[in-house]
């Protein structure tokens, strides 16, 4: 083939052809519109290390403010093969094998608490992996014969989801964060997690976080033992919680 | 507000929508039973407010009309009404009013220590006072009429957009500009932990949380931030509020006070969406709507949040069911249908195929059960993605279905709804999304006709039909009841559960609120429907 | 091709209709006469490459079908046709076909040196070898239509997509992962500078301007890409190349030869838009159609090109009567309907209130005019700006008009236009904007209805009625002089001017074309409205 | 007023607040979808000097490509106040000005050839400068008492376009390049420069380039004398060239 192979140590992005590092910008700038108004835009581009910049499209914003549409080259390359994404499973069961293995392998009703937390009052997200209904299809946690849930709902401060959790005595706390504005969600998840410890919990019940911004990383580095986002099902869930409480079974009985 | 008229198309059965109709209302009269016999401690909060009493204690962190009714309460004085104390107090110390309450706030003075006058004399000077305060805002309409002839206003459906930054001067600024890029209604969305304050923040705010704090002062500054780029633009643009939550009725009279247009204003949203007691926000919204009616305010309804945690198309006639009890509840509260703004969405999942047929068929049917009803039509949120291009093409789809059943006030969609509170520029393209449909396609409402017992058609008479059982069976349950069970967003709430329950009291026999009285009369006379 | 069947909604007068295609048949017949005592260059050259003759000759950079008919040309030889001298020459020699066509690409035989056999036997031979030919073509159908029942294909209206890096490869990466993001049709966009070239190049090629050049290898290499791509996302994905310039009937044997599914081929836009010579194009697209009906091949006429010079709005109904006469001349050429893809375009001024009204009339108008064509619907071009957030939306409301009016060939609408060539991100986009809209709105045209004798159904009525005086204007002048006149496009071309002119020659009595002859009798056989 | 005021000479993007820096971006990656995709597209942001990036949608694109749309926040500022732009034309005359300036104080008509030159067909532009037509109710060209117009329409060879302006003796040669791929406009227009040149033409015609791509500052820096954009209309194209030719009579009489 006559084209350039693609070298996944050095990715640029792709615009129409390999490596031609095209990427599309829009922003405001606090500059009143006109002609001055596109040369600054196209200069901040350029400032910020692009080149090639044009500014497609620039409009009227009010007073004072004007709007950019923009394309420019990005000329840093990344290297693909290096990245490494940490993950909470490494394979997802079915309901049905879980519910299996919730008899057989850990023997056990598994005790699940779960919760939007403080300001939070977006229910949906946690009601969607916890609730019978489930989503698109996909039953929620209250439907698994083996898993105990509790759904206490929304803005629920901590201290109150953490005194639940030691009276039903869970295993695992489901915190949802939805709202993200100011970070809110650092702080709110953060303040969780030094309750939990002030209340020795840390290490005696499973902690999950989930909402569209949280990533496995994210909540790993808060302290949780893992984060789910956009499009996570009941049973990535369940599994993740299934694999820990076997592991820490099996770790027991080594 | 100016109202498009729609031709009906949908081929619906009156008998049925009658019979609904009839059904609601008997539901909300069996409501209305309980309502009349009772009042709130922000029913109460409300008349004082209105009364002028717009005074903030910074030592006790709280406004007075707080601490006014809080010693009401505790003298166990309330179940006459503010008024009376109040009023009796001014007869018997002769202060002036913010003198007399800086007495009562610093305890210096105490309702109990002021001997009561006879109670018709108290109502004679109570009903002289609330005539003048009524006057005020009586001049608001007058003024905003005024303003709407000299600048003229936007056409339906008008376009409506949020800021949100939180702080209010930021929120002028991004305000002014939506108005420039051509928004005809503005609202400022209310900081989240606001709704279930017991009481209104004071002052102009500039931290919030998710939103900017409604206060008197910040009313005033955007109110007076619009009235300017109205000139500039050469339309008046209307300013919107949230009606909502454990001060309901307060924040109708501030809104009545600060000439805001439009509230957001519902029976049952704080109930199912907030937790607040049933009792309290049945009294609270007929106080409100009350006030919004005699200010001529246009509410909007909440049905929309019904399809963020229902389903819109399994769940798309608990809309409708609702929309007809709002209706019936605004009519108790001698509210025109001009000026209810009943709400519903546009939130069917895309994916289903023919989605923008049911919605069409949803959106048309519903203007033709309330053709004199300003319609706010909310956009997609819960299918919105981190995926903006896609976005707006959905936005540009519930633009089309918005002109096309020619719906009146007209949220308007976001690009990045699932990503962030907007920002300027998503205000930007998210105006000129919806300008670019409408006036591509103007006429099309007109123009367009729908097949008969086709989808649409069909659709429609579906959702009508199964609202109108539901509505049956609430009529036979009772609409508390109907509540407890879940009947509405999935969501139960009981009759004695959720916030502010405590500030729910019996009247007695002497109580007294003199406002509604006046609203009463006044709006009798105002709209010849309910005299 | 499947087609979408659209119901009658415009109320339009079958009279006026008829008439019209009546003129637009007169005015074709007066061509026609002219067609066909002629033949042209690139004609011959066509000829050959049916029978086979592929070679490109590296010293003399020309195709070696250039150097023959070049050579017979100078030889004044060319009124007889290529295939009598070919023929004869292979009879005579006995050589195999390339060692033939080696000698006389190298001079070493000359045509005049060899000695003409009786007309009747090379007749026959050439008769022989142009039906073996012709049963390659028949199998590419056979093929095509094996794959499309094992694979099946998409649904009307089909996406179609084009890709036009310059380097086949290249392309080959970007159309096998537009169809994977689900578009139906691929075109591969010629290089700008190709079809002023009065030969095609050669080989695989990787360089090319604003597109790739259309060469019998690069046709090769992309169909393979397809058909490879088809099996993967179990859909038969059609490609597309250009029928058009001074070698259109080449192409149209390549493009029969490689299985391509559709190609633009006009009879009239290289005189218009390419100011190649008047004569020389009808000439070259009476065969070329002809080919390409063998082949099975779905035209697409060039009228959207006429909005990108003149006024959307203004010129409508030329793209009308355009549509009506580019019809007549395939009709000529034994095509039959299901093969037409007239072309129109969504080109009217956006802010032209009602904009979406007059365009949703003329493309239903066109659909009721030609209800069995598979129309080739062009997305919005000249008024998409550098705003690519408007012009995705301007696309999504091109996507609703072509699902509301069952178009059946829905070229994407780009959200960067105004910018670049698309990038592979901006077909995704633009794919998941039809594709949706497409889904949303499923059976929306069968579900609305026009009322009568409004803006839609006015509007049609109006530009039908221009179109049939335009085409009684030019029945009386004639079609060369009417575009001599500037009727189409705003753009004027003379009898003898333009490329190519030298390329068309008179017919001698003895001239022999195998080809035309079975294809005419073949496609009668195929399709009785011709027999 | 209790927000920050804007600082010209400090400028950054703004989203919901002054300074908080936000752009939108969307671009591809030849890697194959799947998390270590997103997160090598956060990544590349990053190393684009980006902070607080978030990768809002992921899309496969085919095989191994994969479609990101991100924010993120930019902390470089730029000085506003600095910006100058160079402009054709300080003021815009009307179409009625200008051919009563070129009667009374230019005292002779204006000779104009126009033309799409090399490889582009796009007639549409200079069409709408030079036709009687004109563009969105302002007349061309043509329509001028006093300005004589050649409009040699597509695809002209510049060797064509320079020997015919020298035959007409034009004051004014127009040329319009619309396509840009590849920079071919650019290409295309030092060639016509240098064939100007070698016909020693430079000096004694006004040259003027226009396009969606092309600025009055590409125009100068490739050796045009000005330089029209999209949004052009024939009365600033007049202005200009009246302007030119008077400064160029007053600069002979001194
Ligand atoms: C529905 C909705 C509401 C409803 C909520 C109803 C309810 N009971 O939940 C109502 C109308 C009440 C509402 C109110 C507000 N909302 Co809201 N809302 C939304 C909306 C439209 C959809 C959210 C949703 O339901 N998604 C569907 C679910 C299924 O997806 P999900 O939450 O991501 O959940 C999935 C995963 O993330 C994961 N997951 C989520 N949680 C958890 C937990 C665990 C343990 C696990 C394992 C997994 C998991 O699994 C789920 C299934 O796959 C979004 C916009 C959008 N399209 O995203 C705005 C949005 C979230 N809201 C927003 C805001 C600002 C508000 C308000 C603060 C506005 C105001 N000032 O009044 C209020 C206040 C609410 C509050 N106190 O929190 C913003 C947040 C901005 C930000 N990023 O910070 C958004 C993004 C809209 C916007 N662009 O402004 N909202
Ligand atoms: C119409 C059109 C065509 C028509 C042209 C008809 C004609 N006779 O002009 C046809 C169909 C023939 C065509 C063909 C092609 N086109 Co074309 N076409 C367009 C389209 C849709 C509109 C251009 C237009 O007319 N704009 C309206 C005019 C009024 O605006 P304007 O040109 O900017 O002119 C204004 C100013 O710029 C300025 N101006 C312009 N010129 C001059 C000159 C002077 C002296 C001055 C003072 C001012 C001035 O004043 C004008 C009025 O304000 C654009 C897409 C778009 N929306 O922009 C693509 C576009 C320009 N075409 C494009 C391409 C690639 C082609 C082809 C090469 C495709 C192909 N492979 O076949 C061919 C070949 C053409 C060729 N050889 O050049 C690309 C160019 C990409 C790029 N940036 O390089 C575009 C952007 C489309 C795309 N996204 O792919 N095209
Ligand atoms: C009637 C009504 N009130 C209030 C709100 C939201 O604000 P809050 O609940 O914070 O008062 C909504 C939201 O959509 C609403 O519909
Ligand atoms: C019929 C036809 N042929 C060809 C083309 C364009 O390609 P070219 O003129 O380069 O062959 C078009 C363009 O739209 C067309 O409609």
């Amino acid at each position: 083939m006559k084209i350039k192979e693609i070298d996944l140590k050095k990715v640029k992005p792709y615009g129409d052809a390999l490596d031609d590092g095209k990427i599309q910008f829009s922003f405001t700038l606090p500059v009143p519109y006109g002609d001055e108004a596109k040369e600054c835009a196209k200069r901040y581009l350029e400032l910020l290390g692009f080149e090639n910049v044009m500014i497609t499209h620039m409009d009227k914003m009010g007073l004072g403010f004007s709007f950019f549409i923009a394309y420019g080259v990005a000329n840093k390359t990344i290297d693909f093969t290096s990245i490494v994404v940490p993950k909470a499973t490494k394979e997802v069961w079915d309901k049905h094998t879980i519910v299996e293995k919730i008899e057989k392998d850990l023997g056990r009703k598994i005790v699940v608490v779960g919760a939007c937390i403080e300001s939070d009052a977006h229910t949906v997200g946690i009601d969607a992996i916890l609730n019978m209904k489930g989503i698109a299809g996909h039953k929620g946690l209250e439907s698994y014969h083996g898993i105990e849930v509790y759904n206490l709902g929304a803005q629920v401060p901590s201290e109150e989801v953490i005194a639940f959790a030691k009276k039903v005595n869970a295993d695992v706390i489901l915190i949802s964060q939805i709202v993200t504005q100011k970070d809110v969600h650092i702080a709110n998840m953060t303040k969780f997690i030094e309750l939990l410890e002030a209340e020795k919990l840390r290490d005696k019940v499973l902690t999950v976080a989930g909402g569209p911004r949280i990533t496995h990383e994210l909540a790993l580095e808060l302290g949780f033992d893992a984060g789910f986002s956009v499009g996570t099902f009941p049973e990535d869930v369940a599994t993740f919680i299934l694999q820990s409480l076997l592991k820490k079974k099996n770790d027991k009985r080594i | 507000m100016k109202i498009n008229s729609v031709k009906s198309k949908l081929d619906l059965d009156k008998k049925i929508i009658d019979e609904s109709r009839d059904y609601a209302k008997e539901i909300v009269e069996d409501v209305q039973k309980f309502i009349d016999l009772r009042s709130t401690s922000s029913v109460e909060r409300a008349v004082l407010r209105l009364f002028g009493v717009e005074w903030y204690s910074e030592e006790q962190q709280l406004p007075y009309v707080n601490i006014i009714v809080d010693k009401l309460i505790n003298d166990n004085l309330i179940s006459r009404g503010s008024t009376y104390y109040l009023v009796n107090g001014l007869l018997r110390t002769g202060l002036p009013l913010k003198e007399f309450c800086d007495n009562i706030v610093s305890g210096k003075i105490s309702f109990k220590s002021i001997e009561p006058l006879d109670f018709e004399v108290v109502k004679k000077k109570a009903m002289d006072m609330a005539l003048s305060s009524s006057e005020k805002i009586e001049q608001n309409v007058v003024k905003r009429n005024q303003m709407i002839k000299d600048y003229g206003e936007g056409q339906p459906p008008y376009l409506y957009l949020i800021v949100a930054t939180g702080n209010i001067y930021e929120d002028v600024v991004q305000a002014q500009n939506a108005a420039r890029s051509g928004a005809d209604i503005i609202a400022v969305i209310r900081s989240t932990a606001q709704s279930l304050l017991d009481y209104v923040p004071h002052g102009a705010t500039t931290e919030g949380f998710g939103g900017t704090y409604a206060t008197q002062e910040n009313f005033r500054i955007m109110r007076n931030a619009l009235d300017e780029v109205s000139k500039e633009v050469g339309k008046y643009i209307r300013l919107v509020n949230y009606c909502s939550g454990l001060c309901m009725p307060e924040i109708a009279a501030l809104g009545a006070l600060e000439r805001l247009d439009v509230m957001l204003n519902d029976s049952m949203y704080g109930i199912l969406f907030r937790d607040i007691n049933m009792q309290r926000t049945f009294v609270d919204q007929y106080f409100s709507r009350m006030i919004n009616s005699f200010a001529e305010i246009v509410i909007n309804t909440g049905e929309d949040n019904y399809l963020t945690t229902s389903d819109a198309f399994e769940k798309a006639h608990t809309v409708l069911a609702s929309e007809l009890i709002n209706e019936q509840f605004a009519l108790k509260a001698y509210m025109p249908q001009r000026l209810m703004g009943l709400g519903h969405a546009f939130e069917i999942d895309p994916d289903i195929e023919n989605q923008f047929l049911y919605e069409l068929a949803q959106a048309q049917m519903i203007k033709e059960i309330f053709p004199n009803s300003p319609l706010k039509y909310m956009p997609p949120t819960k299918f919105m993605t981190g995926n903006i291009f896609r976005g707006h093409v959905q936005d540009a789809l519930f633009n089309a279905v918005s002109i096309m059943s020619g719906q009146t006030i007209h949220l308007l969609g976001m690009l990045t709804e699932a990503i962030h509170t907007p920002f300027m520029m998503d205000r930007h393209l998210s105006l000129e999304n919806a300008k670019m449909v409408f006036k591509t396609m103007r006429n099309i409402s007109d123009e367009i006709e729908f097949k008969k017992d086709g989808i649409i058609s069909n659709r429609a008479k579906k959702v009508l039909n199964d609202a109108h059982n539901l509505l049956k069976e609430i009529t036979k349950k009772g609409l508390m009841e109907s509540i407890s069970e879940g009947i509405f967003a999935d969501i139960k709430r009981s009759l004695d559960g959720g916030k502010g329950f405590n500030g729910v009291f019996i009247k007695d026999d002497n109580y007294l609120n003199p406002f509604e009285k006046i609203f009463i009369e006044k709006l009798k006379m105002r709209n010849p429907q309910f005299s």
